[in-house]
């Protein structure tokens, strides 16, 4: 039973990084209609420019300032100066240039900084509170699940409720329509790109220091598994980004416990055609489309 | 899901109904679309739906094909139980042309022609795997089944062309070759004079009057807002409202009908 | 020709190709209805998104209130008072009923005015107001028609452009829409430039009617003169 | 040598009167290159300094270092572009197990000699499947032997357990420690794999199982990640790694501010320490390092690169003028080798493994130094683990191996 | 003419013949190396023809084909052992384990495909990605049979004594894995140009008309998948021959992304695209190796800049590459050859090298 709680906490403290990660996806997803392959790319780059800003000033909330600014900035300026130049009639160009750009931009930070692990400062002690014998959740992962969640509540209630978000997603759906109606689709692009940076990179800081610290490649895989929540959840719904992360965070927690890390990947794949096959759009997707 | 059409006779009653649909109720969420709606369509019939925005035409046409399954109800075709699956229906016959357009947009008008006549293919897909040269045999039989609808319609000068690229008028001219092409023996038709100008609408309505004495004979569904040609074409008409059947009978019966004026033709419009 | 609202001179358009419009001149007069008709494939639509910029204009110039509307964007249009429903509706179908209306008037300051705009269509267009909370993509066709026209409308456009308003409608819908817009022509000043395959009705409620064919003008008069004009009938419409 | 009558110096590839081209492959981008890119470097630039102090023979040495990112699929094809385009004479310190592996059977068809594989996978030695590839490093059940014996020194009462790669890295080092210890000698055995960078399940399971000394065969990132995850945890076991993953300079700054966690950290190597300033090998690299690498930082990778390099081209000293691949081999078969390291390499001619040795290193403060004696052994069940009796060699004038 | 045009076996055999004889010969004018390089990309063209098709033309996504590549390389390599075990020798040494690799990766195409039948987009992109990141995880698990992350080797006998004992093995690497990609591309051809072919292109554009068409949307993309997987299983199974070697780490996600966009560079739905796409995979990362070994810097720098230039420039070169040339390198060179074409007086209006070739049989008949 301990094992089982602890497991379970420390799936969570895990999945939370998964979810911040999966909401940059989805908010992409939302705002322009791509999966942003470059996204793991784009948050590694931030990381480094917090890990320069802390290592510089020695305040590890500049560094998160300087990744969440960066993020926006490289994902504006991603669309701006990249995204907003491929064919949009051909629905793959845009994952092929995202592509491009993780490449791109991967030898640019190994010549900057060179291959090595940068060890990364966390705010909080990452030592779990314990109740009485059994460790529990550390002030570090307090920390996490309160950002994720102001994150997904923060994205939520500014696509649903707000005219901004409103006319986000009208751009993403419709382009064409959306300017009839006003929108400037340009602008929307450019600032759902930005703001898939920032949480991408706020997510990115997230978890980096609790692995092994920024490297070029330091989000490729937090990238898949996050991709993997995200559709786990359903790409067009934050609270699914949630719901996914965590959902790997415990899977993973729990076959690397009680089975063996090896057949982990095996599990995911596993949970995740079960999961859609009950529900072809993820399970907070939509599924009642009317065809005709 | 996809269960054909069954070939247990049903209790005798074969009779001269080519459809028949009964007591079909179809809910989505908390709202009716279609409540306890039968009718039947006899062979060679023209048979108008009309009604009311948001009256559940559409959503009928979606039960015969399978796209939407009722809650209640059951349909017959040629006397037997009829479970419709779209992909199934050009095998049993029933074709339908879609409220939009439906076309591919990646294909030719004469590719998307001959995509509606694969039906008739007698070769599966690892004959063209391999070439045989019966596939080669089959694409020419289906190419110049397209070929004659094509020249039939006067789409000759489009068979190359994108759809995307074509008039409106002419583009609805290909989605009813689609649907045609496979010689179906009903004819489910949502709204095909949407967008036509007057003169297409005057062929329109010649070209479905002809259909009944087609090939082996093809009786037509037509959901329409355009009431000169659904008076004109119909031999019989089934008005809806709210999911309702409130009037059946000859056009001219039910153009007199005063609840049918209420709530779908409009006081002040003269048809 | 200065007191027209929108004044369209020479103007040449198409899809990459051939052009389709050739020279189009059109005036439309403030506060009144201007059907174009025309056979299929005529241009109607065309001229339409050439208006609107959402095809390239290769010459001619469009004058909107006395300034050239020429480089003005596609989204500032709505800003500019000039609201278009499109061909085909252009409801997106991923949002709901509430926010393809509010999509209709966000970009406006007056939010009240706005929200009465929208009840004013909710009050119109019955079917809407059961379906608030549907997505676009429950709608039937005629639903969605209605809904695009009251998208139209929440903006409190001066110049309304309808691509083929009545497709899909039924004859009481389509009536009253007709009536309506004569209505607010009336009462409002609103200014309408109607693309009609329904002639009889188009001219029933418009001031003025231009006949296309071939991406051409080939008749502009008054709308009565239209309609009565047999020979026009006969050669460019039909019947 | 007594190369073929026919095989003419001229006509070994690579070879001319005046140079040599060798190449390797090693992961100089993605995920992998971290702690690895700065080995060949090192060696290019001992070659360097080989190379302007009048070359081996009269030849200078071209180093063709290709990146195959550590993905087995692009080592297949630069290996092929080195042997078959470039025409190397060998390949010298291609980086990798899963990478090198792929090519055996390659660079044996085309009789190219292949040494000093920067592995310590016991694969590298089979002489008589794999004639012309020579190990280099000690292996790893060779370490954790040396390991083992230290535990059952000194540790006896101890509850030892097991964190391992879940590859034949991991396997091949618990073999080392069930070797001297016996089956139930390791209470607790635990495996991660790199693609999951938590470890926490595991760390946790160990902790719960009471373990008092913790083995670790973990690449660099992870034995940070098992160190600061079990501190976390508030378990503190005795770690003791494999050279592989035990370099201080590499494990310090991945710990960050967490470094004072490594204190009392015990591993085992086989190469002199970066951090003996009075060894006189690490002098002469030093030297090297500023000469002719940049001056970059002086890690145990230097040591390593700089030693292969050492090795290789006091195999060519030996092999002679007349230089030919057949020749290249026979001397290393021929024993003759004697690098930094703290034993010999053990090349023979049916034992091809690398270094048959190591020595127990210890953490304090802010270096890591040898304690203890130097031990040999091999990877076999039976052999004993023995405490090495040769003597530790000292390098030559100028730090260039001699001409025969 | 008129007799090619209206037998397609007739008219691909042909072609095939054709190209079968210009590869020959090309094998005899390149350097051992060169040779390995045409095997290398015709090992890919396999797998990337099946993906153009898989993608381009029936709609559906797979990030995954890297991994279905690795089931068709580990097919190979056991089956291949467990011949060498009985015995086996001569050409069934190389015919069977390259059947075995297309028969499993084909069962395991027909699982994911099914599982993917009713996914869209990124939902099926999501699933396909998945199987990337398993194949290593399997390899592992069952590391006795598979060998773990080190892999197998892959028992290949040499070219044969008939062809001369100076026979570069090369050229007879590229002779099997040129056989190989022909006979995949010239099915593909055959399947494209077929009734099939234009269902899965139906299904691509609209399910639901499609559905409406009587077309088995279900079962159409069930099969295409199943075939795409079977020709990425014989790239993978001809990858493992030629190297002798399958080990996890050769089939990464990189691996799987770089396929897609080479079939996207080449120009996607169009087999062409695919040889360009595979020409891309094999020559793109040796151009811009060379390019960026030209450059000269400080240790320091060199350190840095080693691999992860050529890699920038890579980079730079796919998002310029799909940025100006949206239609892919094969839309490229059909414009550039339309142009050509109506400049020359003679050529017929309006034909266009893009048109499947079915459809001329009757535009005759139609436009009499
Ligand atoms: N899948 C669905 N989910 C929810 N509501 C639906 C769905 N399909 C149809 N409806 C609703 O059911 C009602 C009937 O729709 P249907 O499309 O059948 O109308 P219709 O008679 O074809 O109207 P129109 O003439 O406008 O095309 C409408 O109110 C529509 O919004
Ligand atoms: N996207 C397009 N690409 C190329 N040609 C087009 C495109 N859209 C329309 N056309 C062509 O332009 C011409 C005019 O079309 P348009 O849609 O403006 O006609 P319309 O008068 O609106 O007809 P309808 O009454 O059918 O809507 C037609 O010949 C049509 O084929
Ligand atoms: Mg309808
Ligand atoms: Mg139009």
């Amino acid at each position: 039973m301990d094992r089982f709680i602890f497991l379970t906490v420390d799936g969570l403290a895990r999945g939370a990084v998964f979810a911040a990660f999966a909401l940059a996806l989805v908010l992409i997803w939302r705002g322009a209609r791509i999966v942003n392959f470059s996204q793991g790319a784009m948050a590694a780059a931030s990381t480094y420019v917090a890990y320069s800003v802390t290592t510089a000033t020695g305040s590890y909330w500049l560094g998160l300032a300087a990744a969440i600014l960066s993020g926006l900035l490289i994902g504006a300026g991603a669309e701006r100066l990249v995204m907003r130049f491929v064919d949009a009639r051909q629905p793959l160009n845009a994952v092929i240039v995202a592509l491009g750009l993780v490449l791109v931009i991967q030898a640019v930070l190994g010549i900057v900084y060179g291959s090595e692990y940068r060890p990364m400062k966390v705010p909080f002690s990452r030592t779990p509170l314990s109740i009485g014998d059994q460790a529990l959740l550390s002030p570090y992962d307090l920390f996490v699940f309160g950002t994720v969640v102001v994150v997904m509540v923060g994205l939520g209630w500014a696509f649903t409720r707000t005219d901004l978000g409103l006319t986000m997603r009208a751009a993403a759906f419709a382009p064409d329509m959306a300017r009839l109606l006003g929108v400037n689709v340009g602008r929307m692009l450019t600032l759902s790109w930005g703001l898939a940076g920032a949480v991408g990179g706020l997510a990115a800081l997230l978890v980096v220091p609790t692995e092994l610290g920024a490297h070029p490649h330091a989000t490729d895989l937090v990238f898949v598994y996050a991709f993997t929540a995200a559709v786990v959840g359903g790409l067009d719904s934050p609270i699914g980004a949630v719901v996914g992360g965590l959902g790997v965070g415990l899977v993973l927690s729990y076959v690397s416990g009680y089975s063996g890390s090896d057949i982990s990947a095996v599990v995911i794949l596993g949970v995740l055609i079960g999961v859609l096959l009950l529900r072809p759009s993820g399970l907070f997707g939509h599924t009642s489309a009317r065809l005709v | 899901m996809n269960i054909e059409t069954h070939v247990t006779p049903c209790d005798g009653s074969r009779s001269g109904a080519h459809l028949t649909v009964q007591d079909v109720t179809v809910q989505f969420g908390g709202l009716t679309a279609l409540s306890d709606v039968g009718f039947e369509v006899r062979p060679g019939q023209v048979l108008g739906v009309i009604g009311p925005n948001g009256a559940g035409k559409t959503t009928l046409f979606n039960v015969v094909c399978g796209f939407t399954r009722p809650q209640t109800g059951h349909l017959t075709l040629d006397g037997r139980p009829f479970r419709p699956a779209p992909q199934r229906l050009v095998r049993s016959g029933v074709s339908r042309s879609l409220q939009g357009l439906g076309l591919f947009p990646g294909l030719s008008v004469l590719e998307n022609i001959v995509a509606g006549a694969g039906g008739a293919a007698r070769t599966g897909w690892w004959s063209g795997l391999l070439a045989l040269p019966r596939t080669d045999r089959d694409e020419r039989e289906l190419h110049d089944r397209a070929a004659a609808l094509i020249d039939e319609l006067g789409l000759g000068a489009h068979a190359h062309a994108q759809p995307g690229t074509l008039p409106y008028a002419v583009s609805k001219r290909v989605a009813l070759a689609r649907a045609l092409v496979s010689e179906p023996r009903l004819l489910l038709l949502d709204e095909p004079a949407g967008g036509l100008g007057h003169d297409e609408v005057l062929e329109l309505a010649e070209l479905i009057m002809s259909l009944p004495s087609r090939g082996a004979g093809c009786s037509v569904m037509l959901v329409e807002h355009h009431v000169d040609l659904v008076m004109q074409v119909c031999d019989e008409l089934v008005v809806l409202d709210f999911g309702r059947v409130i009037a059946t009978g000859t056009p001219a019966v039910v153009r007199e009908d005063p609840a049918v004026a209420e709530a779908y033709l409009g006081a002040e419009v003269d048809v | 020709m200065s007191d027209s609202l929108l004044a369209v001179r020479g103007l040449t358009a198409g899809y990459g190709g051939a052009p389709v419009l050739q020279g189009i001149d059109l005036d439309v007069a403030a506060g009144t209805i201007v059907a174009v008709v025309g056979a299929n494939g005529a241009g109607k639509t065309t001229l339409l998104r050439a208006l609107c910029g959402t095809i390239p204009v290769s010459a001619g110039t469009v004058t909107w209130d006395g300034d050239p509307l020429r480089g003005t964007r596609t989204e500032d249009l709505v800003r500019r008072g000039i609201a278009h429903v499109p061909e085909g509706r252009g409801v997106i179908t991923e949002l709901t009923v509430e926010e393809n209306l509010r999509l209709g008037h966000v970009w406006r300051k007056d939010k009240a005015d706005g929200r009465r705009a929208t009840d004013e269509v909710y009050e119109m267009f019955e079917p809407l107001t059961r379906r608030r909370r549907s997505a676009g993509h429950q709608l039937s066709g005629g639903e969605r028609q209605m809904l695009a026209i009251g998208r139209a409308l929440v903006a409190r456009p001066r110049l309304m452009m309808l691509d083929e308003p009545s497709l899909g409608l039924a004859p009481k819908v389509s009536a009253q829409i007709m009536a309506l817009l004569k209505r607010r022509c009336d009462e409002t000043g609103l200014t309408v430039l109607l693309v009609e395959q329904n002639v009889r009705s188009a001219m029933s409620i418009a001031d003025h009617g231009v006949v296309l064919s071939l991406g051409r003008v080939v008749a502009s008069d008054s709308a009565d003169r239209i309609a009565a004009d047999d020979d026009l009938r006969h050669a460019y419409l039909g019947f | 040598a007594c190369g073929g009558g026919s095989d003419s110096a001229a006509s070994a590839p690579g070879v001319t009167d005046t140079s040599i081209v060798v190449g390797t492959h090693q992961p100089l981008t993605g995920p992998a290159a971290a702690g690895y890119s700065t080995i060949s470097p090192a060696t290019k630039a001992y070659f360097d300094y080989v190379n302007d102090n009048g070359g081996v023979h009269g030849r200078t040495i071209k180093y063709l270092v290709e990146d195959d990112g550590y993905n087995p699929a692009n080592t297949q094809t630069v290996v092929r572009e080195l042997v078959l385009k470039d025409k190397v004479f060998a390949i010298v310190n291609g980086l990798g197990t899963p990478t090198h592996t792929g090519v055996l059977d390659f660079l044996k068809t085309n009789k190219v000699p292949d040494l000093f594989v920067a592995s310590g996978s016991r694969s590298w030695n089979q002489a008589e499947k794999y004639p012309t590839t020579f190990g280099f490093q000690a292996d790893y059940t060779t370490e954790t032997k040396v390991q083992a014996t230290y535990i059952k020194e000194n540790l006896a009462d101890k509850k030892v357990c097991f964190l391992g790669q879940d590859d034949d890295f991991g396997q091949d080092a618990l073999l080392g420690l069930t070797q001297v210890l016996g089956e139930d000698g390791v209470a607790e055995r635990q495996k991660y794999v790199t693609s999951n960078t938590n470890v926490a399940p595991q760390i946790g399971k160990l902790k719960a199982a009471g373990c008092e000394v913790v083995s670790l065969a973990t690449v660099p990132g992870f034995t940070a990640l098992a160190i600061g995850t079990a501190a976390r945890l508030k378990f503190q076991p005795q770690w003791i790694s494999t050279s592989v993953g035990a370099d201080y300079a590499t494990l310090s700054a991945a710990l960050g501010e967490a470094a004072p966690l490594l204190e009392g950290f015990l591993s085992t190597n086989y190469l002199p320490s970066a951090f003996d300033d009075s060894d006189p090998w690490i002098t002469l690299f030093k030297k090297i390092n500023k000469d002719y690498n940049g001056d970059k930082p002086f890690t145990g990778n230097t040591v390593y690169g700089m030693t292969v390099g050492y090795l290789f081209v006091q195999a060519l000293q030996e092999t002679g003028k007349d230089l030919t691949r057949e020749g290249l081999v026979e001397t290393m078969e021929s024993g003759a080798l004697d690098g930094p390291g703290l034993t010999s390499p053990r090349y023979s001619k049916d034992d091809h493994a690398g270094y048959g040795g190591a020595q127990m290193a210890k953490v304090t403060g802010d270096s890591q130094a040898y304690f203890g004696p130097v031990y040999a052994t091999d990877d076999q069940e039976g052999t004993e683990v023995a405490v090495f009796d040769g003597e530790a060699t000292t390098p030559p004038a100028k730090g260039i191996p001699a001409a025969k | 003419m008129s007799f090619l045009s209206r037998h397609t076996l007739a008219r691909h055999t042909l072609l095939l013949l054709v190209a079968a004889m210009a590869v020959l010969a090309l094998t005899y004018g390149l350097s051992p190396y060169r040779n390995y390089q045409l095997a290398t990309m015709a090992a890919y063209l396999c797998a990337t023809a099946g993906l153009t098709v898989l993608v381009g033309l029936s709609g559906q996504l797979s990030l995954g084909h890297g991994a279905l590549m690795a089931v068709g390389a580990y097919a190979c390599a056991l089956s291949s052992a467990e011949l060498g075990d009985r015995g086996t020798t001569g050409p069934l040494l190389l015919l069977v384990p390259l059947a075995c690799a297309i028969v499993a990766t084909a069962v395991v195409g027909a699982v994911v495909g099914l599982a993917g039948a009713r996914l869209h987009g990124p939902y099926l992109a999501g699933l396909t990605l998945t199987l990337t990141i398993v194949v290593p995880a399997i390899t592992t698990t069952f590391a006795d049979q598979l060998g773990g992350d080190q892999g197998l080797s892959v028992l290949v006998e040499p070219a044969p004594v008939g062809l001369g004992a100076t026979f570069p093995l090369e050229r007879w690497q590229a002779w099997i894995a040129c056989a190989a990609a022909l006979l995949t591309v010239f099915l593909l051809a055959n399947l494209v140009h077929s009734r099939f072919g234009r269902e899965m292109r139906a299904v691509r554009d609209d399910e639901v008309a499609a559905r409406l068409a009587g077309i088995n949307v279900g079962r159409t993309k069930v099969i295409v998948f199943v075939v795409s997987a079977a020709t990425a299983g014989l790239g993978g199974g001809v990858l493992a021959v030629l190297t002798q070697a399958v080990s996890p780490g050769a089939f990464s996600l990189a691996f799987s992304l770089f396929l897609l966009m080479a079939v996207v560079i080449g120009g996607i739905g169009h087999l062409a695209g695919a040889v360009w796409g595979a020409l891309l995979l094999v020559a793109l990362p040796e151009l811009t190796g060379s390019l960026a070994d030209r450059i000269d810097a400080s240790p320091a720098l060199a350190e840095r800049l080693d691999g992860n230039l050529s890699l920038l420039v890579f980079g730079l070169v796919l998002v310029l590459v799909t940025i100006l040339f949206p239609r892919g390198i094969h839309g490229l060179v059909t414009t550039a050859f339309g142009r050509l074409r109506r400049r020359t007086p003679d050529s017929p209006p309006g034909t266009t090298a893009a048109r499947p070739s079915t459809t001329t049989t009757s535009t005759e008949s139609i436009d009499a």
